[in-house]
């Protein structure tokens, strides 16, 4: 009966999360923050739930491995998906919310060089980078 | 930090061994009790010195980082849910402590999981993490957290 | 649920020959994923749809606990999964090379060959 | 009897080399051959002169009823001694007639290839047998009609003879198939005896309208005479040897030989000498209008067919007697009157009458030989050529049916006839010289001369022996053809009565005729603008509107819109599978949604709207997301349905799948609205259709099963058989395990092809 | 346990698989091509000689029993069929060693080669209508990797419409399967007859039919299905036109003739009467388009279609007579089409050409070339005693028998037809003088002519042999049709006597 | 010059380094277990082949294909005969092609085994897989460039 | 107890479903419908979920490993796409 009700726990709550993931992507008003919403709230809405299933399945190491990897490899990937979608529609110049108040990375793409500048130095700095690589 | 993993795992085996055991149970048992015989036996050697020291600290960094990870959850579903947004959002150039592309990526990655903050880029020459956060009232207090969770990442990455 | 499988397919068949006959060779062979995502369900509502009883085996068993969902549908779903990704391999890089040499995503410049 | 057949085409096999090994003397060697054959035949003779007949077998397809069975009784020695006695003279002729020609060693294989055609129809027992030789005798006459191929004409006519004559060679052969069928034999000599069951037979008329459609064809019977002028453009030994004695007889071979059996009613008779007197009629007066050397003679053959058609059908005794006695001599002049047109040509460079003249002083032993072969087919007293005419009119008067009609056309053809004779026989060889295209240098080599010479005088020496022609083959043939011993005989003198009479007549009518020639054809010259609508004309307009409608149908379907295609195949299919259910109709159709739960009720929501999407979305890789977002419900289908298997492979192909057709579409362009919106609509329509009648079929497959599946015994016998525990697996590498081979064999495939594709581009695009 | 059953289809697996591991040596290729075909050859012979002598021949493939394992299935249809595709296989193989050029051998020609005769003889042998579809797939494929190797323009558009209406095709076949499978609960062909036979109300069967008729029509080319031919068959490598000429879509008419004998023959009178209707028109509309093509390659495309149609008709006229008549077209018409087209690359390398217009003098330069052209030519247009009259005569024969005018007529009329085109290509390619202006295109020194004239010669040879001696080749059709008309034959070799 | 950013993501880039064998490694242990829980060759295959395309779009092509090591056309020809001639032991004993032959003994600490000819069938497959696959990501991807 | 928790997990998740694909058909741009695309891998892993617990047949967490190995293996080759300019001129 505990084991349900610690299931259930973990099973609505990552439902939840899943939820306001998906409530995010829809909700949220530019591309960024969707991203934000979908991959903490979706990694840990999916961690959850695969966690009640380790519990409900408590003591067969199969489906704790298992339960682990999934969890493991989510966590992995869910980032890097984020990273790299984020970073091209950045690049591409999907537009920001309006009321985005700072944008450092503004400029710093070099398409001629195909660098990434960093503000704190100067263009020198750019130079010597691009010389470099 | 792999060689004193692989002799962890190598005691694991061996206890699976000597208890005639093939489970999984029974290796994290075996690799338990083969950390603490690393432990405390050959404290002396610096390799396993350090690893020993370690475990317990990546052990209260995921502790750490999964209360991170529920707490700015909150944050953003209390703003998904409710109708009008509280946002601040930017990009900001944050200085990267981390060096080898290992600790950068691990780090990066780190933020990218903890809400309210998303890795876009790296500079080329490594030394700025571009991050995309959701709510810059206070960007010092950002800059101050993600400090921080460097600090305790790199803590037991070094 | 067969019955509800059966508008599915019909959806999926619908769609792909929607898209099979545009002039566009791109939408061509989303056609042909779509039709065939369409025949490995016709196949396996055929097959008779039950809820989780995969046909697996428990460890040291000889047969499975209770009724299973039949395993030569499945098995004839991935081969034909297999096979449909094959020529779908083949069939993209045709519309690749295709463009390359006609320089248009549009059927209707490709009708020398015939007469 | 087949090794005789055979033979020719043997030596017609080695012949280039012969050719090559004896030079000029090629064609006397060659000729060997017929002369041997000519032999063998001519030793049958006192047999078959008495009324016998041979049969000799060899099994070919037996299962068909096809045997190589020769039958050998007066009609077909009298074909085969023609065919191999002038067959001799013509090979050796063409040896000096073609001599230096690049292309002899040619000619000679194609003579050759004829002549043993030309036997193996005259002497098959087995229809099929005769069959194939008829359509052979077409195929070699084509080749030696094209022979001077590079002359476009020439390649025009030979395909006009060949497709005429092989055309109606098809509706021969069902004619005969039917026959077969009706009289239960493919042997001739077996369906003659059963004449009575075929013409009693539902199928009698049209067995008798498409045998006389191959004989009509094959012997340029009224409306399709025009072809034979045209294969004039052969060279001469042909033209002599095919066009006058032997090929074009062959109609006339066949329906001799199917009288008896087809033979005897109105309609035999109705279509036989109509289209046969009005043949011999047309004939003639397009001959005696022509002045072309070979087209006079051509037309004057196409009348000598007729004349026998219409004799045949006409089928008295008396007709058929004429008609053998006039067949013969028919082969005799005619044959050396083209072989003597040959010497015109070869040795005058003339092929027109006009421009011919006073030739006697340089080629007296032609101008002889000519004037012997005339007086023959002018039909004088006592040439053989006379005792045919006095014969056909005694027939054509005796007729059981429109006597008046055939005689009226028999006298007027014989007028003319008398003036064609005076053309051929008189006109280049007397009166005023006239400059030829070239300087007669010598008279023709004796190789060209014999022909004419044998064969003239033949006609001389038949018309006075005509006893032993009478005892001999002539009756024998007729026989053949009447179907009962001929007891009428052939005289030279029968006294003075109407045929007589007829013929001195048109004797002199005919030579009035021929002193007005000049006139005549130019108060004939209307017929030049009537033959605007003749049958040549028709023949040329169905091959244009065959060559137009071909043209256009390919248009219509192969019009290279593959969405054409694809609405023609989709269309038929829609309605094939519709048209079936409604005619079965009345299935059982469990509609139940009540089982579905709602979350299943929402993946397939998801799904069917995530294909919309992909549909209607301008976005090219939006559509392919929304492809992904198919797959990945399909996946959740499969899952939640206990396919786990499946559910992996279905996440990783469409994973793959996504990421292949992001590298390929990388270079692509954005969709464009290429179509108006009535044509998006017809196409939805078309879609819906599709998927509804597949929905259809669907669900009333599940709502039935005749039996319990066979997947039972996999689950059964998964792990005590295959040691495993998955049974898709199981099922995958062992129980149907050469599906799997062959699934990774087309993986190999599209990575070969690929490959291919790739690098082949690459190469390329480094050159 | 039959192995020679099984052979066609492991022998080219084994050489194909062989050629693709070997792709750095382009001569152990070679080799691999020619004796593998020459060894298929030989098995194929043994298979028919073992099934002529034995009867329908079954191998349980993994040792498990039908219906539940794979069965390859040997009737005299089957044997004969795989006969024909080594002949085909081995011919292209020596034809190809000289007309094939080094890039095609480097880019897997000799691989796929082999991989298509797997999924021929696979399709050919196979018991199991999935098993048969993954073999068409095979074939497919494998014929998509030909018709493209090149990368030429007209290969492409010609590939995109061949690929797309045969995937149509490959749907609606894996579709009629699923509907089968979920009314029958089984694969084996042998067991779905058997099966269906004891079911009474089977109009829904004879629906699900139609989806075979139509799929596997347009596998074969059949009205109106068949567009997807003449826009590709003219554009690869002659060789493989050859190849794809002779066998792809006599697979579909073999699948027409298995299904429509052996599981669809609960209502004759009404499927066989569509596929009448389709047969004549298959045939008018393939012959029409041929006359209105002028280049060599395009006018044998469109007469395989015209073709198609003989074959059909034979299957729909559904007599005994029929039936021999379609088997022995299927074997005239393999080799004479694939001649053909050998003939026309052999043009093809002399004068540097495939259209009409172009081309000429061939008969004057090489006499011999004209009569190997004649010899299939003629036959095609049944022009006795070549191959193709017997052909022609037996199914004008059997519609005569079964008093089918209208067909006859047609059949008749496509027969004078194909004798039109063919006398076309004969009258311009071979008759005429090659105009000037084209004379330049022909290649000055073409090599490896001899290996392709063998080739063609040696087929020429046994289109003779077929018109020469057709007895046997007539008594092999009969025994085939009389297999496929009782289907318990089948059924009984499959699933045991007494099933 | 084109608005495209040609610059490799470093996290994309150390992850695919840490990625790699962890995928590799998965996709033989789907293909031994396949033959009892979900998985098997073609599965296996696919991962593999999943693993080398992220390697491929991560880092570069030319370095993928040193990972590799093999051509892939090797892998397709060789994996096709293995799958092949796996089925032709059968025939040595008197059995159709295909029949499964099975191998049992124990080894020291493993136990007992059970080792067929259908784990060298699905090790076929599994190459054909990888190096079908392969051959078109990487061709695809080298036209790209 | 369990069993009402799984249909309403059904229910939440099967909305999460919804509004994803509600963000994969607005798009507006590639990169957002890649995020919805992602966003559908995941939730089905969570469907897996609570379909394992529901039907008490862990295989099919085979099914989400693949899936949550592999399935990001798509976004990588669409940012791939668009930042090599494939996408700019797209969406
Ligand atoms: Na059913
Ligand atoms: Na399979």
């Amino acid at each position: 009966m505990l084991t349900e009700i610690l299931v259930s726990l973990f099973l609505l709550i990552g439902c939840g999360f899943m939820l306001i993931a998906a409530l995010g992507l829809v909700r949220m008003p530019d591309l960024p923050m969707r991203l934000h919403a979908t991959t903490k709230a979706g990694a840990l809405g999916a961690g959850l739930m695969v966690i009640a299933v380790g519990l409900y399945f408590f003591g067969d190491v199969g489906v704790a491995a298992r339960s682990a990897a999934i969890i493991i490899f989510i966590v992995l990937t869910a980032p890097i998906a984020a990273h790299l979608i984020g970073r091209a529609g950045y690049f591409v110049g999907v537009p920001m919310w309006s009321e985005t108040v700072k944008d450092e990375l503004k400029g710093q793409y070099d398409t001629h060089e195909q660098v990434l500048l960093s503000p704190a130095k100067g263009d020198k700095d750019a130079e010597e980078q691009s010389d470099r690589s | 930090m792999s060689t004193p993993l692989a002799w962890n795992i190598l005691l694991g085996l061996i206890w699976m061994g000597f208890t005639g055991s093939f489970t999984g149970t029974n290796l994290l048992i075996g690799m338990v009790l083969g950390y603490v015989v690393l432990a405390f036996a050959l404290r002396s050697v610096p390799a396993f010195a350090n690893y020993t020291r370690k475990v317990p600290k990546a052990i209260g960094f995921v502790g750490f980082f999964i209360w991170e990870l529920i707490l700015s959850n909150v944050k953003v579903a209390y703003d998904v849910l409710t109708p009008t947004h509280y946002m601040h959002p930017g990009v900001i150039a944050f200085p990267l402590e981390a060096k080898t592309d290992a600790e950068i990526t691990i780090v990066a990655n780190l933020i990218s999981l903890t809400p309210g903050t998303l890795s876009l880029d790296v500079s080329s020459d490594r030394s700025v993490l571009y991050i995309h956060c959701m709510y810059l009232e206070d960007e010092e207090e950002v800059m101050r957290s993600l400090r921080y969770m460097e600090f305790r990442a790199l803590e037991v990455l070094r | 649920m067969e019955t509800l499988m059966a508008l599915v397919v019909g959806g999926l068949f619908a769609s792909a020959i929607y898209m099979m006959l545009r002039r566009s060779i791109v939408k061509l062979v989303i056609g042909l994923v779509l039709l065939s995502n369409g025949a490995n369900l016709l196949i396996f509502t055929q097959a008779g749809m039950l809820r989780g009883s995969p046909p697996l085996i428990p460890l040291g068993q000889m047969q499975p606990e209770g009724v299973v969902a039949d395993p030569l549908a499945q098995a004839l779903i991935l081969t034909a999964i297999v096979i449909g990704f094959g020529v779908l391999a083949f069939a993209v890089v045709l519309i690749h090379r295709a463009y390359e040499v006609v320089q248009a995503d549009d059927m209707d410049q490709m009708k020398d060959t015939d007469t | 009897m087949l090794l005789a057949v055979l033979s020719a085409f043997l030596l017609a096999i080695v012949a280039p080399t012969v050719h090559r090994v004896t030079g000029a003397y090629s064609g006397w060697v060659l000729a060997i051959l017929p002369a041997a054959l000519f032999i063998y035949f001519a030793s049958f003779l006192p047999v078959v002169g008495a009324g016998e007949a041979l049969r000799f077998s060899t099994p070919w397809v037996p299962g068909l009823g096809i045997e190589l069975s020769f039958w050998l009784d007066g009609l077909s020695l009298l074909f085969a001694l023609l065919i191999t006695g002038i067959g001799f003279f013509i090979v050796a002729y063409a040896g000096r007639y073609l001599e230096g020609h690049r292309d002899l060693g040619r000619f000679y294989v194609l003579i050759l290839s004829f002549m043993g055609s030309m036997l193996g129809l005259v002497l098959a027992d087995n229809l099929i047998a005769l069959f194939v030789f008829w359509e052979l005798t077409s195929i070699t006459s084509y080749l030696l009609i094209g022979f001077n191929h590079e002359d476009a004409k020439a390649r025009k006519s030979a395909l006009q003879g060949l497709f005429v004559t092989v055309g109606g060679g098809l509706a021969l052969l069902t004619g005969l198939i039917m026959m077969a069928l009706v009289s239960g034999s493919y042997e001739l000599s077996e369906i003659l005896a059963s004449g009575d069951v075929v013409r009693d037979h539902g199928w009698y008329v049209a067995i008798v309208l498409l045998v006389l459609a191959g004989c009509f064809t094959k012997s340029a019977q009224v409306p399709f005479h025009f072809w034979l002028p045209n294969a004039m453009a052969a060279p001469t030994p042909v033209s002599a040897y095919l066009h006058s004695a032997t090929m074009v007889k062959a109609g006339v071979y066949l329906m001799a030989r199917l009288n008896p059996s087809l033979g005897a009613t109105d309609l035999w008779l109705i279509l036989l000498g109509v289209f046969g007197a009005l043949t011999m009629f047309t004939g003639v007066f397009l001959s005696v209008r022509s002045t072309g050397v070979k087209k006079v003679l051509a037309y004057s053959t196409v009348m000598a067919l007729g004349t026998l058609t219409m004799l045949i059908g006409i089928g008295t005794e008396k007709a058929i007697l004429a008609a053998m006695t006039f067949l013969l001599a028919h082969s005799l002049y005619k044959g050396a009157l083209f072989l003597i047109a040959g010497i015109l040509d070869h040795e005058a460079g003339a092929k027109d009458f006009l421009e011919t003249g006073g030739l006697r002083r340089s080629l007296p032993i032609t101008a002889t030989l000519a004037a012997l072969a005339a007086l023959s087919l002018g039909g004088m007293i006592p040439m053989f050529g006379f005792v045919a005419k006095e014969l056909l009119f005694e027939a054509v008067l005796d007729a059981p049916m429109l006597s008046g009609f055939f005689t009226v056309l028999a006298a007027l053809s014989a007028i003319m006839v008398v003036a064609v004779a005076a053309i051929v026989g008189i006109r280049p060889y007397w009166g005023k010289p006239v400059k030829t295209p070239k300087a007669v240098q010598h008279e023709a080599p004796p190789a060209m001369l014999a022909g004419p010479a044998v064969l003239a005088s033949l006609g001389l020496l038949f018309g006075l022996g005509l006893a032993w022609v009478d005892k001999g083959l002539i009756n024998a043939a007729a026989q053949s053809v009447y179907g009962t011993p001929v007891s009428a005989y052939l005289a030279l003198w029968h006294g003075i009565n109407l045929p007589l009479m007829l013929s001195g007549v048109s004797l002199a009518l005919g030579l009035f005729l021929y002193l007005n020639w000049e006139r005549f054809r130019r108060l004939t010259g209307f017929m030049e603008t009537l033959s605007k609508f003749g049958p040549e004309r028709g023949y040329e307009k169905t091959m244009d509107g065959l060559v137009w409608s071909a043209d256009w149908q390919t248009r219509i379907l192969q019009n290279g819109y593959l969405r054409y295609y694809l609405l023609t195949i989709l269309l038929s299919t829609v309605a094939l599978l519709s048209y079936s259910l409604l005619r079965y109709g009345g299935f059982p159709l469990h509609f139940d949604v009540s089982d579905v739960r709602l979350h299943e009720w929402v993946i397939v929501a998801v799904l069917l709207l995530a294909a919309l999407v992909s549909v209607t979305t301008r976005s090219r890789l939006g559509a392919v997301a929304s492809l992904g977002a198919v797959g990945f419900a399909v996946a959740l289908i499969y899952v939640l349905f206990s396919a786990a298997d499946v559910g992996i492979t279905q996440v990783l192909v469409e994973t793959l799948t996504v990421i292949m057709l992001v590298l390929v579409l990388f270079r692509l362009p954005g969709f464009l609205a290429l179509s108006p919106n009535v044509i998006r609509l017809r196409d939805a329509f078309v879609a819906l259709l599709v998927g509804a009648t597949m929905a259809l079929l669907s669900l009333l497959a599940s709502s039935q099963r005749y039996y319990p599946s066979i997947a039972e015994y996999f689950i059964a016998e998964s792990q005590p058989s295959g040691f495993g525990r998955n049974v898709v697996n199981v099922i995958l590498v062992d129980f149907r395990a050469l599906d799997t081979l062959g699934e990774i064999v087309v993986l190999a495939l599209a990575a070969l092809g690929v490959f291919a594709m790739i690098k082949f581009r690459a190469e390329d695009r480094k050159e | 346990m039959r192995l020679e059953v099984a052979l066609p289809v492991v022998l080219p697996l084994l050489f194909g698989a062989l050629s693709v591991a070997l792709w750095r040596w382009r001569t152990a290729q070679r080799i691999t091509a020619v004796v593998g075909t020459g060894v298929l050859l030989l098995a194929a012979i043994w298979l028919l000689m073992s099934v002529w002598n034995n009867g329908v021949l079954a191998i349980h493939m993994g040792d498990w029993r039908a219906p539940f394992g794979i069965v390859l299935v040997a009737d005299l249809l089957s044997a004969i069929m795989v006969v024909l595709a080594a002949i085909t296989g081995l011919a292209t193989a020596v034809y190809s060693l000289t007309s094939i050029s080094q890039r095609h051998e480097h880019y897997g020609y000799y691989p796929l080669l082999h991989l298509l005769l797997v999924g021929v003889n696979g399709a050919f042998l196979t018991g199991d209508i999935f098993n048969m579809y993954v073999w068409f797939e095979v074939m497919l494929v494998a014929s998509f990797a030909l018709l493209i190797l090149g990368g030429e323009r007209a290969q492409m558009e010609g590939a995109i419409k061949y690929v797309t209406l045969n995937l149509l095709s490959s749907a609606l076949f894996l579709t009629g399967i699923a509907l089968i499978y979920g009314l029958t609960g089984t694969l084996n062909m042998a067991d779905i007859a058997d099966k269906l036979s004891t079911v009474e109300e089977t109009g829904l069967v004879t629906v699900i039919g139609m989806l075979f008729m139509i799929s596997f029509a347009i596998k074969a080319g059949a009205f109106p299905f068949f567009f997807w031919l003449p826009a590709s068959y003219h554009t690869p490598q002659v060789a493989v036109s050859a190849l794809f000429a002779a066998l792809l879509t006599k697979v579909g008419v073999y699948a027409l003739f298995r299904a429509f004998t052996l599981i669809f023959n609960q209502d004759v009178g009404y499927t066989h009467e569509i596929l009448l209707w389709v047969a004549g028109a298959t045939m008018l509309t393939g012959v029409l388009g041929a006359a209105a093509q002028f280049e060599f390659r395009r006018i044998l495309s469109f007469h395989i279609i015209s073709q198609i149609g003989y074959m059909l008709m034979g299957l729909a006229l559904y007599t005994p007579l029929a039936i021999i008549g379609g088997v022995f077209y299927i074997m005239h018409h393999i080799i004479v089409k694939a001649n053909l087209f050998l003939v026309a690359g052999l043009v093809y390398k002399l004068k540097g050409s495939y259209e009409l217009k172009e081309l000429g003098s061939v008969y004057r330069e090489r006499p011999m070339l004209g009569f190997l052209f004649l010899v299939p030519a003629l036959s095609l247009a049944g022009i006795p005693p070549l191959s193709g009259f017997f052909a022609k005569f037996i199914l004008i024969r059997a519609g005569v028998e079964a008093e089918s005018w209208g067909i006859v007529f047609v059949a008749l009329l496509v027969g004078l037809l194909t004798l039109y085109s063919m006398i076309k290509i004969w009258a311009e390619a071979f008759w005429k003088a090659q105009p000037e202006e084209f004379a330049a295109k022909a290649p000055a020194n073409p090599s490896g002519v001899k290996s392709m004239y063998f080739t063609i010669a040696a087929m020429a040879s046994l289109t003779v042999f077929i018109g020469l001696w057709g007895q046997p080749i007539y008594l092999m059709a009969e025994a085939a049709a009389l297999q496929l008309l009782d289907p318990r034959i089948y059924i009984d070799a499959v699933l045991g006597e007494g099933s | 010059m084109k608005h495209q950013l040609n610059i490799p993501s470093l996290i994309l880039r150390s992850t695919a380094h840490f990625l790699l064998p962890l995928l590799l490694m998965f996709s033989v242990f789907l293909l031994l277990r396949g033959h009892d829980e979900p998985g098997g060759g073609f599965i296996a295959g696919l991962v593999a082949a999943a693993a080398i395309a992220l390697y491929m779009f991560a880092v570069d092509i030319a370095d993928a294909q040193r990972v590799l090591r093999v051509d892939p056309r090797d892998l397709v020809g060789w994996g096709l005969l293995l799958g092949v001639l796996s089925g032709v032991p059968a025939i040595f004993r008197g059995q159709a092609f295909f029949t499964a032959q099975w191998f049992e003994f124990t080894v020291p600490v493993l136990g007992y085994l059970k080792i067929g000819t259908v784990l060298m069938f699905d090790i076929g497959v599994y190459l054909v897989v990888v190096g079908g696959v392969l051959m078109i990501l990487l061709s695809l991807a080298e036209a790209e460039d | 107890m369990l069993e009402i928790s799984i249909t309403i997990a059904y229910f939440i998740i099967s909305l999460a479903l919804l509004l994803s694909f509600v963000r994969l058909v607005i798009g507006p741009s590639l990169p957002d419908r890649v995020v919805a695309l992602e966003m559908i891998a995941t939730i089905t892993i969570g469907y897996i979920a609570v379909y394992t617990l529901s039907s008490g047949k862990t295989a099919f967490l085979d099914v989400a490993m693949v899936l949550a190995l592999t399935a990001f293996l798509a976004a990588v080759g669409f940012a791939r796409l668009v930042t090599k300019g494939g996408g700019a001129h797209v969406d």
